[in-house]
């Protein structure tokens, strides 16, 4: 077709402008003082010590909460679009992969747990942490048999929205104890910050499982 | 009054996003009584609506500093008429969606994801309505998309599925050009607040690439010709509720946003050249979409490129903004006007595809005639579409003219009055069936609710056309640009 | 420092130009994974920008870019879980891992 | 009873009896009683008061009837011929099943014909002048054969243009007057354009030459009681019009020259038309022409010469009394005259014909006396008017000679004439003798001197002398008149030519004839099928913004030139 | 606000409130809809007397607004011109509705059918009280809206493609209109009708722009008062029942836009400003061509209710002619002529239903010999169509009458010609059938001959407003000077409202001699 031979050139041809004048533009970014030193004013008030957390969860929580909201509506969505196997349809089966399982699983529960923690005050937090729960999540799934039963459903949900629902609910405290919504008190806030931290590293790990798996398995069926 | 006074410190904006939230939390987490925390988060953020509403009335823009950080460190909820207005519309039109899909969902084995997803979606536009930082805005946005696409594709089967694919991935396109935005935005000022981009915007080149990318981001996502052929399919086949609060709603979260962003952020930036620019656009969505749905063969669709076409209206902002300082008014009270319209339409048009069982337009007229409480509600709120009197669509057209003229636009009054004339051609095409002889058939027994429903709504329409002046003294609350 | 200006720069020259071949890409490939890859792409490109954006800042590395990255990262995580499926159900019902050409309704 | 309620039961018997001709039983019959209709008028012509005026705010715009010495003359006639020919009606319909139908069409030109002339405001006038005029058309028709139908069409168009003149010429009078009232308005001397307008409009109703077309036609074609009003009453109602809103004096005197020629050449016109026609009635409705053509000239006398005014008009209203009676006499005769052998049908014919003709005795000697007198009065030289007047009487006497032999002529089936029939048509033939005896009797006699007789008489002699020539042609040499003139004389060329026309217009592709207009019918039936196709190319415009490809590059594009404009925008804020 | 006001509000009610509850009655419901019908009609009939009562009798004032947008109001008012057309409407709904529902007897779709009658009627009432341009312009909308469905009641695809056309002309007339509305409240705002007009105040360079946007009102009143290029609906909508017909052409649609004509040419512009402007020479014009084409289509037009739509278009510019002529004269024939169209027109189209109905009649030649079939109708049918052609005593003489007199106050006096031949052609048109009808012999059965057998001709509820709208347009025409009569009514609105002084005295105090 006579369209797409002067279409996909003038698709390129249109890219490189933009991205011309993208680059003009980036380049020529007038240097501002950014939010850093605002951040660290604030940060004896923020309950924990590392920048990056402190707007994460409490400069920035709003953020950070819908984010928990996001991870959790992707997972409602795809389960939404129905009952379906989950990928891979057979579990990759092996001595190795059970060997390497059984030593990995718990070394990565615990730097979960560790990275969590240490986002207070370093890098980490509870999306590092999530994550690397997950991904221990997603390795335990590739190895399990089919038949071995998952968490009920109840339960899946619960852990889903936990860290929302723990975000949701201090938010909440917040703006009826008068701190605002997603305010915390400033003696609280180091304790609050790492509950819902916790919370959040739940439901983000299971949360990356389910959508690794991409779907309810029929198999959460057999499991109630 | 009195306990105005003592509303006026409240800080209700928040309960309309922790309210549908806590919904969707809720009803998530119980999928059997997913419809009953539905209903009840409905009712709960409609009354919380029309209190806020009648705050900002009383007291003018309310701004919430979440967690107490002021900006440029904290997110900011900036409860204005604008805002207020649109909360109010969603909550409305919303409580008619969730009692309609009461009976449309009704012995549907997979009924609660619609709810779930529902709440999710309403949460998801209210923290975009409230929201008053760029970022904020981009990840609600990103909750919006999620939430229309899952339920876009709720339907099931190829059509809705591809149309679902399309969607996401249009939106998806639409926010990444938002975010490169955002990113130029603070590479160039180094804030995220609304208010604080406002008042430091200046006439260079960063803040223009950002406003272009965002706006054209956000054009895609709320489907302006030529970029609206995800729409179509999408609401064309989506379950009936889901279809009005996508056209009815979601359409206009990102034409809030736009013009948010150009009436707080970029008042800085020029918009002699845009504007004539935007206004071809819109008169192109205006005559295409007509066309089309004079053309389409299912009653659905004619109400989806119905959708197109009132979307063309939404963008006439652009002229208006640069030559008249309350231009913008109009516009929104035409999007206000056309949510509700066209929630009727298409929930009516649901309670008919129902007792049918399709929605072909040839085959439709036994159950119209059937249906008369459904077909009334399909004249009424197809008045308010096409904007004859006494509905809220008339009264919005008049705005958009008044408008128009007042600033010597003359060109952008005859696109609104033709584009009402071909409004009236596809309006009347749909009622045609009804008139047909023939006998009258109820089709399939329906709970009456769902008859009731858009009949209530069309009322509403009509009850718009008497809401102009207060709906427009509370836009009159709306915070003005920052640096303008 | 010559690298240490020169360093947020490429940041940016990278981010701009991964968000432009994810664009390209988004455009012209057909493969739904291909888009979707695209889509990644270029929010990798943003991220980058952003990237950039906190380092060549005047006070010093800023880390609220850096929240928002991980933010984005999460956002776009999702965004991708949830086009995948959608698209591994395109192809179940349609055969086909591309949007069709014309509606399906016409 | 009150003038007030006496004048206006004038029109309003006849209505009244029309009304209840619609009663559901006893309607059937009514039509019977169409003769005690007159009853009120003729009572008004003989006994309300002079001057007599009534003023009904009511009705229409304010209606005024009065009852003046004019109006007492033409009253009389109207009823009179009304209620004759309504009795003879009786039975010369006999048991026409369409009798009810007639009736009500000649109680309703009754009722229009007495309200003219009773009114006293140009609006009530008009009103009766209309529906005297357009019921007539259902006794013009009556027969419903083609040529009832073709005479029909004409007089209607005809009495349509007329209508319409009339209407604008009264409405020009009114604006000029500020009122409609009759007095109001002969207090402005009405204008050029009024003049002319009420001139054709009511020459129409009067057979003036040369708007006199459909007189020849309707008369044969019209059952011979309502030819007998036609030609009696109605048309006199176009020379009461003149004289209620030209009244001499108040308008230009070239109107009455005007007038003049055109009442001569109609009467001259009449005999010549006449004399070569060969069916009775139409003869008789050339005889109206030319009749009506002698007081036309007389009108246009007075109006030439307002001091003769008041005798000339006086002398018109005698001479419509006598010619109307006269010619209804006539025509009622001629219905006789099918029905009775040759000599009886002469001897009912022939008093009315002589006292047409103007013999002595008769009221025909009256009114032409009468007419003649002043104008030997007037201050010029009025010689050769009243000539040609004289002469005329030759042409009416050769007319009325025509008359009797086709009267006496052609077939005729002897049947026995009843006494509605023969008894209104004796009244009439009485009357042309009695009534110059009974109204005017000073004048009658003075007419009987010699000199005046003898200006009637030779008239007589040469139109004798002419036609005796021509029978004695005809008896001994075979001679037959040529059809030179043919009935309805410049109708027929008219109606030729424009046959034609329509002939050739209808030979043109239809337009016309499509329901909705062939433009409109194209549009409607051609657009739908183009904009169905053009629908669908932008339905696949619509399926080329669906590829990925062009939507990208309208997204790029987009980008692009918005932020072409944007710039754009920004130039011209910094310049 | 007057106390009065909901007056008006109940007075639009009375027919809105049974209509939207006829929509919902099943079809079986004869007697409940009737009453319904009958109901509304009759009530919002008196109401008219007791709002008429109030008005001269006791000299109270109804108004009634309510706030749309900031300075814009919805006004209703009862002004004497306004009484006059929602009398018009009143009366003629009361008689419509009878003659409806003998005529759609046993034929379906009858709740429908009178639902959107009765809104018809409640939008027309509502344009009659607008108090103000905005007002008018939302109920002549509405109108547009409620008129559809009856003009595709029969669901056919003729007529669908003649609601197609009726929706495109009115449509975009509306559109027109609209721009002109928000234009001129622009520049003075929303005012109140105001006899005599409102813009006097504005400057004289606004000259121009007064023109154009006389001519987008003209352009959007003008589709429904079917102007001459503007007209082509109205034929079409014939396929509609007869009473629809009846309705649209004598009442609701093309008055409605013929008393918009009126009211912006009197109320909003004021006669002298628009002839300032020399605009009123334009629309005279265009009157008259249109009151002269109208009248040749309907020479050729076969179909009888075809033959009265085109006749329609060229009566109903009458009154504009009126109006154009800008005289106080002219005035009161044109405003006479909206009262005395409407009856004759209604007049017409019931005696055509009639004939439909009875015999089956449709075409002027299948019209040989009714008058002896269906005296009474055939009677009612020369009436009304002798008023037309503007034969005395009848009530299209009266208002001729006046038109030709105030042609001549204008100084117009060529515009008689018009009069005269508009005249010759309507007798064209109507003679013809009124000959037929009573003096041609029927050869053969009658098309679809279906009341036969009965006492009467028809049905008695087709008869019986069929004399009763005839029987009112003889005395409209023949007691033109009663107290009551339209000629009296329009006289005191030109005379009070539009404070032409002398025009009482012309017309009804002449001395008498």
């Amino acid at each position: 077709m006579i369209r797409r031979r002067f279409t996909s050139p003038l698709v390129l041809l249109m890219s490189l402008t933009l991205a011309g004048l993208l680059i003009v533009v980036v380049l020529d970014l007038p240097p501002q003082p950014g939010l850093a030193a605002p951040v660290a004013d604030a940060m004896d008030r923020s309950g924990v010590r590392h920048p990056v957390t402190a707007v994460l969860l409490n400069f920035r929580g709003y953020d950070t909460f819908l984010e928990l909201a996001v991870l959790m509506l992707a997972v409602l969505s795809i389960w939404s679009l129905g009952l379906r196997d989950p990928i891979p349809a057979r579990p990759v089966q092996g001595p190795v992969l059970h060997g390497t399982l059984r030593h990995l699983i718990p070394v990565a529960v615990v730097t979960g747990g560790y990275l969590v923690w240490v986002g207070s005050s370093d890098s980490g937090g509870a999306f590092q942490g999530g994550a690397v729960l997950g991904a221990a999540g997603v390795m335990l799934m590739l190895s399990l048999p089919r038949e071995m039963p998952m968490p009920s459903a109840l339960v899946q949900r619960l852990g889903l929205s936990l860290g929302a629902f723990a975000f949701l609910a201090v938010g909440t405290a917040g703006l009826l104890t008068g701190h605002g919504f997603m305010g915390y008190p400033p003696a609280w806030a180091y304790h609050l910050i790492l509950g819902i931290e916790l919370a959040a590293s739940v439901s983000i790990a299971l949360t990356l499982v389910l959508l690794f798996l991409g779907g309810r398995s029929r198999r959460v069926r057999h499991g109630r | 009054m009195p306990w105005m006074d003592v509303m006026a410190d409240m800080a209700l904006a928040p309960w309309l996003v922790i309210l549908p939230l806590a919904g969707a939390l809720l009803a998530g987490l119980w999928p059997a009584a997913a419809r009953w925390w539905g209903l009840l988060t409905a009712l709960l953020t409609l009354v919380m609506a029309l209190l806020l509403a009648l705050q900002v009335h009383a007291h003018g823009p309310m701004i919430l500093d979440l967690g107490g950080w002021a900006p440029p460190l904290g997110i900011t909820l900036v409860a204005d008429g604008l805002a207020s207005l649109m909360l109010l519309m969603t909550a409305v039109v919303g409580l008619a969606i969730s009692l309609h899909a009461l009976g449309y969902l009704a012995g549907e084995g997979r009924g609660h994801w619609f709810w779930i997803l529902w709440l999710w979606l309403w949460a998801a536009m209210n923290a975009l309505y409230l929201s008053g930082d760029v970022f904020n805005l981009y990840v609600t946005l990103e909750l919006v998309v999620l939430a229309s696409v899952a339920l876009v594709a709720l339907a099931g089967g190829a059509a809705p599925l591809v149309a679902a694919m399309r969607y996401l991935l249009v939106s998806l396109l639409g926010s990444m050009a938002y975010l490169m935005g955002v990113a130029l935005l603070y590479g160039a000022y180094g804030v995220l607040g609304l208010q604080a981009l406002g008042a430091q915007v200046a006439l260079s080149a960063a803040p223009m690439l950002a406003a272009v990318l965002m706006t054209v981001g956000l054009l895609a996502k709320s489907a302006l010709f030529p970029l609206h052929v995800w729409l179509p399919p999408a609401h064309g086949s989506a379950p009936a509720p889901v279809s009005a609060a996508l056209s009815a709603l979601v359409v206009k979260v990102s034409f809030y946003l736009i013009l948010r962003l150009w009436l707080t952020v970029f008042p800085a930036l020029p918009l002699s050249g845009l504007d004539v620019l935007m206004g071809v656009l819109a008169a192109g969505a205006v005559l295409w979409g007509g066309l089309m749905a004079l053309r389409a063969p299912r009653l659905k669709q004619v109400v989806a490129y119905s959708t197109v076409a009132q979307v063309g209206y939404l963008f006439l902002l652009f002229p208006f903004l640069r030559a008249h300082p309350e231009g913008w008014k109009a516009v929104v009270f035409f999007a206000v006007a056309h949510g509700v319209a066209k929630a009727a339409v298409f929930l009516a048009a649901g309670t008919l595809q129902r007792a049918a069982g399709h929605d072909r337009l040839a085959d439709l007229g036994a159950v119209m005639r059937g249906r008369l409480k459904t077909s009334f509600a399909l004249g009424i709120a197809g008045a308010g579409l096409v904007g004859l009197p006494f509905t809220g669509g008339f009264i919005a057209k008049w705005l958009l003219v008044q408008t128009a003229l007042e600033a010597g636009l003359w060109i952008w009054a005859l696109v609104v009055l033709g584009g009402g004339l071909l409004a009236g051609a596809y309006v009347f095409r749909l009622l045609g069936p009804a008139f047909e002889p023939g006998p009258a058939d109820r089709g399939r027994p329906l709970p009456a609710v769902m008859e009731w429903v858009p009949l209530a709504l069309a009322l509403l329409t009509i009850g718009l056309g008497f809401a102009g002046t207060p709906a427009l003294s509370l836009l009159a609350r709306t915070l003005a640009g920052g640096g303008g | 420092m010559a690298a240490d200006v020169l360093t947020p720069q490429i940041y940016l020259l990278c981010g701009v130009l991964l968000f432009v071949l994810g664009l390209h890409a988004l455009v012209v490939r057909r493969h739904l994974l291909l888009k979707i890859l695209a889509v990644n792409v270029m929010g990798s490109g943003v991220f980058m920008v952003l990237l950039g954006v906190a380092a060549g800042g005047e006070g010093g590395v800023d880390p609220v870019p850096h929240a928002l990255v991980i933010t984005g990262i999460v956002v776009a995580v999702s965004a991708t879980a949830v086009a995948l499926v959608l698209m591994l159900r395109v192809k179940a019902a349609t055969g086909l891992a591309r949007l069709p050409r014309s509606g399906p309704e016409d | 009873m009150t003038p007030d309620l006496w004048l206006l039961l004038i029109p309003l018997t006849p209505l009244l009896l029309v009304s209840a001709l619609a009663l559901p039983v006893v309607g059937r019959h009514l039509w019977r009683l169409t003769p005690l209709a007159v009853l009120p008028a003729l009572a008004g012509a003989l006994w309300l008061p002079e001057g007599a005026w009534a003023f009904y705010p009511w009705l229409l715009l304010g209606t005024e009837l009065a009852l003046d010495p004019v109006g007492r003359g033409f009253l009389l006639l109207t009823a009179l011929l009304w209620g004759a020919a309504a009795v003879y009606a009786q039975g010369y319909l006999g048991a026409d099943p369409s009798r009810v139908r007639f009736h009500a069409f000649f109680l309703l030109a009754m009722a229009g014909n007495l309200g003219l002339v009773v009114a006293a405001d140009v609006v009530f006038f008009y009103t009766s002048f209309a529906l005297m005029s357009l019921a007539s058309m259902g006794l013009v028709v009556h027969e419903q054969h083609f040529e009832s139908w073709r005479a029909g069409w004409v007089y209607l168009g005809m009495a349509l243009v007329g209508e319409v003149a009339l209407f604008t010429g009264l409405i020009l009078l009114v604006h000029d007057a500020g009122g409609h009232g009759l007095v109001r308005v002969w207090e402005q001397p009405p204008g050029m354009a009024a003049v002319i307008l009420l001139l054709g409009g009511l020459g129409v109703k009067a057979g003036l030459v040369p708007l006199h077309l459909w007189l020849p036609l309707a008369h044969p074609a019209a059952p011979t009681p309502a030819s007998a009003v036609l030609s009696g009453a109605m048309i006199k109602a176009g020379l009461l019009g003149w004289m209620r809103l030209l009244p001499p004096g108040s308008v230009p005197e070239a109107l009455g020259t005007v007038l003049v020629v055109l009442g001569l050449v109609g009467a001259g016109y009449g005999v010549l038309a006449g004399v070569f026609q060969h069916r009775v009635k139409t003869v008789l409705a050339y005889s109206s022409i030319s009749q009506m053509g002698l007081m036309t000239a007389g009108l246009g006398v007075a109006m030439m010469h307002p001091a003769l005014a008041p005798a000339l008009i006086s002398a018109l209203v005698l001479y419509a009394l006598h010619h109307g009676i006269a010619k209804a006499a006539l025509f009622l005769g001629v219905g006789i005259a099918q029905r009775v052998g040759r000599t009886a049908a002469l001897a009912w014919l022939l008093l009315p014909g002589l006292a047409l003709a103007g013999m002595p005795l008769t009221s025909g000697a009256v009114a032409k006396t009468l007419l003649k007198a002043p104008m030997y009065d007037a201050p010029v030289d009025l010689s050769l008017v009243t000539l040609l007047l004289s002469t005329a009487a030759a042409g009416t006497f050769l007319l009325m000679l025509r008359f009797w032999v086709l009267a006496a002529g052609g077939s005729r089936e002897p049947r026995p004439v009843p006494v509605s029939l023969w008894l209104p048509c004796l009244a009439l033939v009485l009357g042309t003798v009695v009534l110059p005896w009974v109204l005017a009797p000073e004048d009658a006699f003075k007419a009987l001197a010699v000199e005046p007789a003898l200006a009637l008489l030779w008239p007589m002699g040469l139109g004798l002398l002419i036609g005796g020539i021509a029978l004695l042609l005809a008896r001994f040499r075979g001679w037959t008149l040529p059809r030179w003139i043919p009935e309805g004389d410049l109708w027929v060329p008219l109606e030729r030519g424009g046959q034609g026309v329509l002939g050739w217009v209808s030979r043109t592709p239809g337009f016309w004839h499509m329901p909705g207009g062939g433009f409109t019918l194209a549009l409607v039936h051609g657009v739908p099928r183009l904009w169905a196709a053009w629908l669908d190319r932008v339905a696949r415009g619509e399926r080329m913004l669906l590829r990925w490809e062009t939507l990208g590059l309208l997204f790029i594009g987009l980008v692009l030139s918005m932020l072409v404009a944007v710039y754009l925008g920004a130039v011209m804020v910094m310049s | 606000m007057a106390t009065g006001g909901y007056m008006l509000l109940l007075i639009l009610l009375s027919s809105l409130l049974p209509g939207v509850a006829i929509f919902f009655l099943r079809e079986q419901q004869f007697a409940l809809r009737t009453a319904l019908n009958l109901g509304g009609a009759t009530l919002k009939f008196l109401l008219i007397i007791a709002l008429l009562v109030g008005v001269y009798r006791d000299g109270k004032t109804y108004s009634l607004s309510v706030n749309l947008l900031p300075g814009i109001d919805l006004v209703l008012a009862a002004d004497a011109l306004s009484l006059l057309f929602a009398t018009l409407s009143a009366v003629l709904w009361l008689v419509t509705t009878i003659y409806a529902i003998g005529y759609l007897e046993d034929s379906p779709n009858r709740s429908r059918f009178f639902g959107f009658f009765s809104l018809c009627v409640s939008a027309t009432v509502g344009i009659a009280f607008s108090g103000n341009l905005i007002t008018l312009l939302i109920f002549y909308e509405i109108l547009t809206l409620a008129t559809w469905p009856l003009v595709v009641h029969r669901g056919t695809a003729e007529s669908f493609r003649a609601g197609r056309i009726y929706l495109a002309y009115t449509l975009l007339g509306g559109a027109v209109l609209l721009g002109a509305v928000v234009w001129l409240t622009l520049l003075a705002g929303s005012e109140p009708f105001t006899a005599g007009g409102y813009l006097h105040h504005l400057s004289a360079d606004q000259g121009p722009v007064l023109i154009m946007i006389f001519a987008m009102l003209m352009a959007g009143f003008g589709v429904k008062a079917a102007l001459l290029p503007l007209h082509s609906w109205l034929p079409r909508a014939m396929v509609a029942p007869a009473p629809v017909s009846a309705l649209l052409h004598a009442v609701a649609v093309v008055k409605a836009g013929a008393f918009g004509i009126v009211r912006v040419l009197n109320d909003v512009y004021g006669v002298e400003l628009a002839a300032d402007l020399g605009v009123t020479l334009p629309l005279l014009l265009l009157a008259i061509m249109t009151i002269v084409y109208g009248s040749v289509r309907a020479v050729f037009a076969d179909d009888l209710k075809q033959r009265l739509a085109f006749s329609t278009v060229s009566q109903v510019s009458y009154i504009i002619l009126g109006v154009a002529l800008a005289g106080p004269i002219g005035a009161v024939g044109g405003l006479v002529h909206l009262v005395h169209q409407g009856v004759m027109k209604i007049t017409l189209f019931f005696c055509a239903g009639n004939f439909a109905e009875t015999l089956g009649i449709h075409r002027v030649d299948e019209m040989r010999g009714v008058g002896r079939r269906m005296p009474w109708t055939m009677t009612a049918f020369t009436l009304a169509a002798l008023g037309m052609i503007g034969i005395p005593p009848l009530a299209g003489f009266i208002s001729k009458w006046y038109l030709g007199l105030g042609a001549l106050e204008a100084g117009l006096a060529w515009v008689t010609v018009v009069l005269v031949v508009s005249s010759l052609l309507n007798a064209l048109y109507f003679l013809p059938p009124i000959l037929r009808g009573w003096f041609s012999r029927r050869e053969g059965p009658w098309p679809d001959e279906r009341h036969g057998g009965g006492r009467l001709e028809t049905h008695w509820m087709l008869l019986l407003p069929t004399m009763a709208v005839a029987a009112m347009a003889l005395g409209m025409g023949l007691l033109a000077s009663l107290t009551i009569s339209p000629l009296y009514w329009v006289t005191f609105i030109v005379e009070f409202e539009y404070g032409y002084d002398h025009i009482w005295r012309a017309i009804f105090e002449w001395e008498t001699p």
